[in-house]
């Protein structure tokens, strides 16, 4: 029997909400999905927002004066208001909706490639990430680095998946103007130390920018506890829906920088030869923004706040421990990362002997069980552990211990079929 | 929103013109294309004209007609209450019921509470208590107006 | 009565497919919705396409083996095939999806300011738009423009509001790399000459990029007929999602000019000192995808084929005759744009003697009208007419004859209201 | 898509290790990170052997396995049709019923057929075949092979 772990949520409960958790695959297997790291499932909640959007408010915001584009607007800037009040953003202006966290990142790296000074990133700079970012935290500042000339630098990785800080006066230096981390990794599951980062870009007057994308989803996040300039999340993992990212920045910084994309709604006056734009976050909002995406995100975190971001991130802890154990008594089986709860997130990634991932995920699904397998979009982790690849499970406030009980067994039936 | 009195004042106008002023400036609504020239003329802290020219829909026309009818005549730093109490009602997003007391503050400007639902127009009925502000700012040479905003 | 005119859809049938349509607005008006310029609104179909979506497929794409993470890769997929057919592109890797109308051409402009030769914009070359564009296309190009120190160039509009081509051989030189245009105006309407200036782009060696975003919703868009290099559109307006784009480029563009965005999706391999990128369309497309909004806007395509694109145009043209014909009975309306069916499409500007576009809106709001004012984001047109802003009515496939009665009587109204 | 002859070609692979040949490539498969290390050695136009190193899963560790099994000894011609007709099968999207004529050709290779429904494997299963492929070309060094692709 599954035991019952203290902190847990009433999962059962939670688990009605979310339609895609009843699927049956495979013939009449029950979905045990645990690819949260990649994305969440949406609730009901989240669905009903986004369809009586289109139902009843659909238009464009800003600027009109029938009805319906007030009323549209009204909901996308009280979509604002509810991020900015999840995050504990100082203002609602300081809240940028994109695309993505992607876009979210290349943001930043935009802006400081084409700042003025103090910001500008060139040719006699640096910037700074980790060798356990997203690609989407790696590329764009390898673009940036190619295009101005500017210097890249990065912490390397512990033997059990930390940040390797020991370096960290000779990495963040004088010349760093940016300062780019995960605060959760979504292939190792660990969680860096915001403190000390900031406190030693803070000593050299560079700039900090927080991939909060697996951190969002999972724990209160509050950038002013963060102290940070720039955080970025995106919507499609916290239960929202796909197309929608957001970067917080502090507003004199939004003030300062420069636009990175330019047409409609991020202007302030046009004409042909010349044009002002309108003050943050627009300035930052080129086109038509993903306005049913907003209001979906605004029901997405009212949900996650209603139960708490405390509680959930309780639950997953409690989820997390039991998963290492679990997982831990698997013949084979090494986890890369951080292999005590402590100080980590509830995505864990292992190997299991010299079976591919390819094929544990395979034989996984066949089961019925969701993980996801390869790098992650973190190669580098796995060149750095001499792995081509690992199968990752991932946790959310819907799983239940019962789920982490099939993935053993899955994880039995794969050694038995590969034995 | 177009109470009987906005209308009236839109279609009569009270004080349209430009006529001798101590300062000028020209306000712009950049997302509707509304525009004010308005001059004030101070004796001392003496309110004796507001004069003004200008484009815009008829809540930004009613508005400046508003302001020209309640401002001449009184002395600055009342004439500055007067504007808080507009701007206080203007941000109220319609959920501001103008008691008696704001109505004897406002007297016509009251009919602009209507306008507060609508973020869009808002910043039309504003735009001349703006330039206003601004002109009499300049006028007086210190920041004493600015302040207070 | 309200006539029957040739060529009309059966516009009853085709409102019951959406909700929104239903609509009462300020107790108990109908709905009159004619802003379908600055957004359509969403049939049933495409709704339910969404919500079966997240229900049912929901999962990141790309590189899953679990089932949802394959079926939701065919749909997102899928939805690139459809859109691919709906436009006639030679090939479905030609179609990136982005998140609007306004990224697809920033992506260009960025592309082409990073390219190298032939195609790199920098300051020996010139740019040439036009007058009539939307601020998504004239803002990239100033930024473009001030970043590069390349010259941005436009062609001028005649009075009766088409573009003034009679300096074509001046405007378009050796110099220019990149011609940018829209189709169809969204402010005068105007349906645009392409042949004339592909074939001087096409002699200088200059690129083109069309705007089809109010093109793609209204008529047959047919990439290969247009000989454009690129062409970009916005799903919004098309009875799809916000949230999503589309940017049409010839493949071997695709395959020459560099990425814009970096992160996860659009890179084939990554280490910390050098990443290559997937090939298009996957290498502009960073991040997690606009999955749902493609799957959305695969059904909306879906849904204009089904009723076919040459009789939306045809239902389109009689309304756009009609109106015409109706609205120059209101006294002092003026007509910004052809006032002539021939050579536009259904969006239609006028003013109205000198009450304000604002206090038009507010009037025929109050009457259950909806329809914009305000420059429409094409601020240099109301410059060039000296007037501050229009009022617009813009028609799609469910608009009626009957509404356009209820606009003019609506303005009949307001004249009433402030005579 | 784990059909026994693919398990058992996985875990008693045919030929694998590297020995003496004319030509030797490498091939990646960056989305997942298989490799193969593979040799040619041809006798004229003969194929003599092929030998392979490599890491990855189950599909492409078998599908090597299969690919000398059964190429060599063949004429480079024959071995060519034989890999077009699986490259055929493993781009059927799993619609493709393998009949009689296919099974054939292709032999233990055609347990393949249900790889064909994984977009994500079908590279996997492909690897092997491709640097074959390519290292024959440049064995024979001419564009004979290449071009029949
Ligand atoms: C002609 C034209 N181009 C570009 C755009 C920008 O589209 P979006 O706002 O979806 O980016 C619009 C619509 O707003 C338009 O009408
Ligand atoms: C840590 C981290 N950063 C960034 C991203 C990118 O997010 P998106 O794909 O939504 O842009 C992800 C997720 O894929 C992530 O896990």
């Amino acid at each position: 029997m599954t035991p019952q772990l203290p902190g847990l949520l009433d999962a059962e409960a939670i688990r009605k909400d979310f339609p895609v958790l009843d699927r049956l695959v495979h013939d009449g297997k029950k979905l045990v999905y645990l690819d949260n790291a990649a994305t969440s499932q949406k609730p009901r909640q989240v669905l009903d927002a986004l369809s009586e959007y289109y139902e009843r408010y659909n238009a464009n915001v800003h600027r009109g004066v029938h009805t319906l584009a007030e009323e549209a607007t009204a909901l996308y800037e009280g979509a604002r208001d509810k991020i900015a009040a999840f995050i504990n953003a100082p203002s609602r202006d300081e809240v940028i909706f994109t695309k993505n966290a992607s876009e979210s990142l290349n943001l930043v790296a935009n802006m400081l490639g084409w700042a003025d000074e103090p910001y500008r990133v060139d040719s006699d700079t640096e910037i700074v990430i980790t060798e356990m970012e997203h690609h989407s935290n790696i590329v764009p500042w390898q673009l940036l680095s190619q295009r101005t000339g500017a210097k890249l630098k990065w912490f390397g990785l512990t033997d059990d998946g930390r940040l390797d800080l020991s370096d960290i006066e000779q990495v963040i230096t004088e010349k760093t103007k940016i300062v780019s981390f995960t605060l959760v990794s979504n292939i190792l599951g660990t969680v860096n130390p915001v403190e000390a980062l900031v406190r030693r870009a803070q000593e050299v007057g560079a700039l900090v920018l927080i991939d909060a994308s697996q951190a969002a989803p999972h724990m209160v996040l509050d950038v002013q506890a963060l102290q940070a300039d720039f955080v970025a999340f995106t919507g499609h993992k916290m239960l929202g829906p796909t197309g929608i990212g957001v970067l917080w920045g502090r507003q004199e910084l939004l003030e300062d920088l420069p636009p990175f994309l330019g047409g409609g709604e991020m202007i302030e006056t046009v004409s042909m030869h010349e044009s002002t734009y309108a003050p943050a976050p627009h300035k930052f909002e080129a086109g038509t923004p993903p306005i049913a995406q907003a209001v979906g995100l605004g029901a997405a975190v009212d949900y996650l706040s209603a139960i708490g971001m405390d509680r959930i991130a309780a639950h997953e802890h409690a989820i997390t421990e039991y998963a290492l154990r679990r997982l831990k008594e698997v013949p084979g089986l090494k986890i890369i990362g951080p292999d005590t709860p402590e100080g980590r997130g509830s995505a864990i990634s292992f190997t299991l002997g010299d079976i591919h991932p390819h094929d544990v995920g395979q034989v996984l699904d066949e089961q019925g069980i969701a993980v996801r397998v390869g790098h992650h979009c973190a190669r580098p982790v796995c060149l750095r552990y001499g792995i081509p690849a690992t199968t990752r499970a991932s946790f959310y406030l819907y799983s239940t211990p019962a789920e982490v009980d099939a993935l053993v067994e899955g994880l039995e039936h794969v050694r038995n079929f590969f034995g | 929103m177009y109470q009987e009195v906005i209308l009236d004042h839109y279609k009569n106008p009270h004080g349209r013109g430009l006529r001798d002023g101590d300062v000028e400036v020209h306000h712009v609504n950049p997302t509707c294309g509304d525009e004010i020239t308005l001059r004030v003329k101070l004796d001392g802290t003496s309110i004796q004209d507001i004069s003004y020219e200008g484009q815009g829909c008829s809540i930004s026309q009613a508005s400046a007609s508003v302001l020209n009818e309640l401002l001449v005549g009184r002395q600055v730093d009342e004439a500055v209450k007067v504007q808080e109490v507009f701007l206080e009602l203007m941000q109220s997003k319609g959920k501001l019921e103008p008691d008696d007391a704001m109505e004897d503050v406002l007297e016509d400007a009251v009919a602009f509470a209507g306008v507060s639902k609508y973020p869009a127009r808002v910043k039309c009925a504003l735009l001349s208590w703006m330039a206003w502000k601004d002109a009499t700012a300049q006028a007086l040479g210190d920041g004493a107006v600015r302040e207070s905003a």
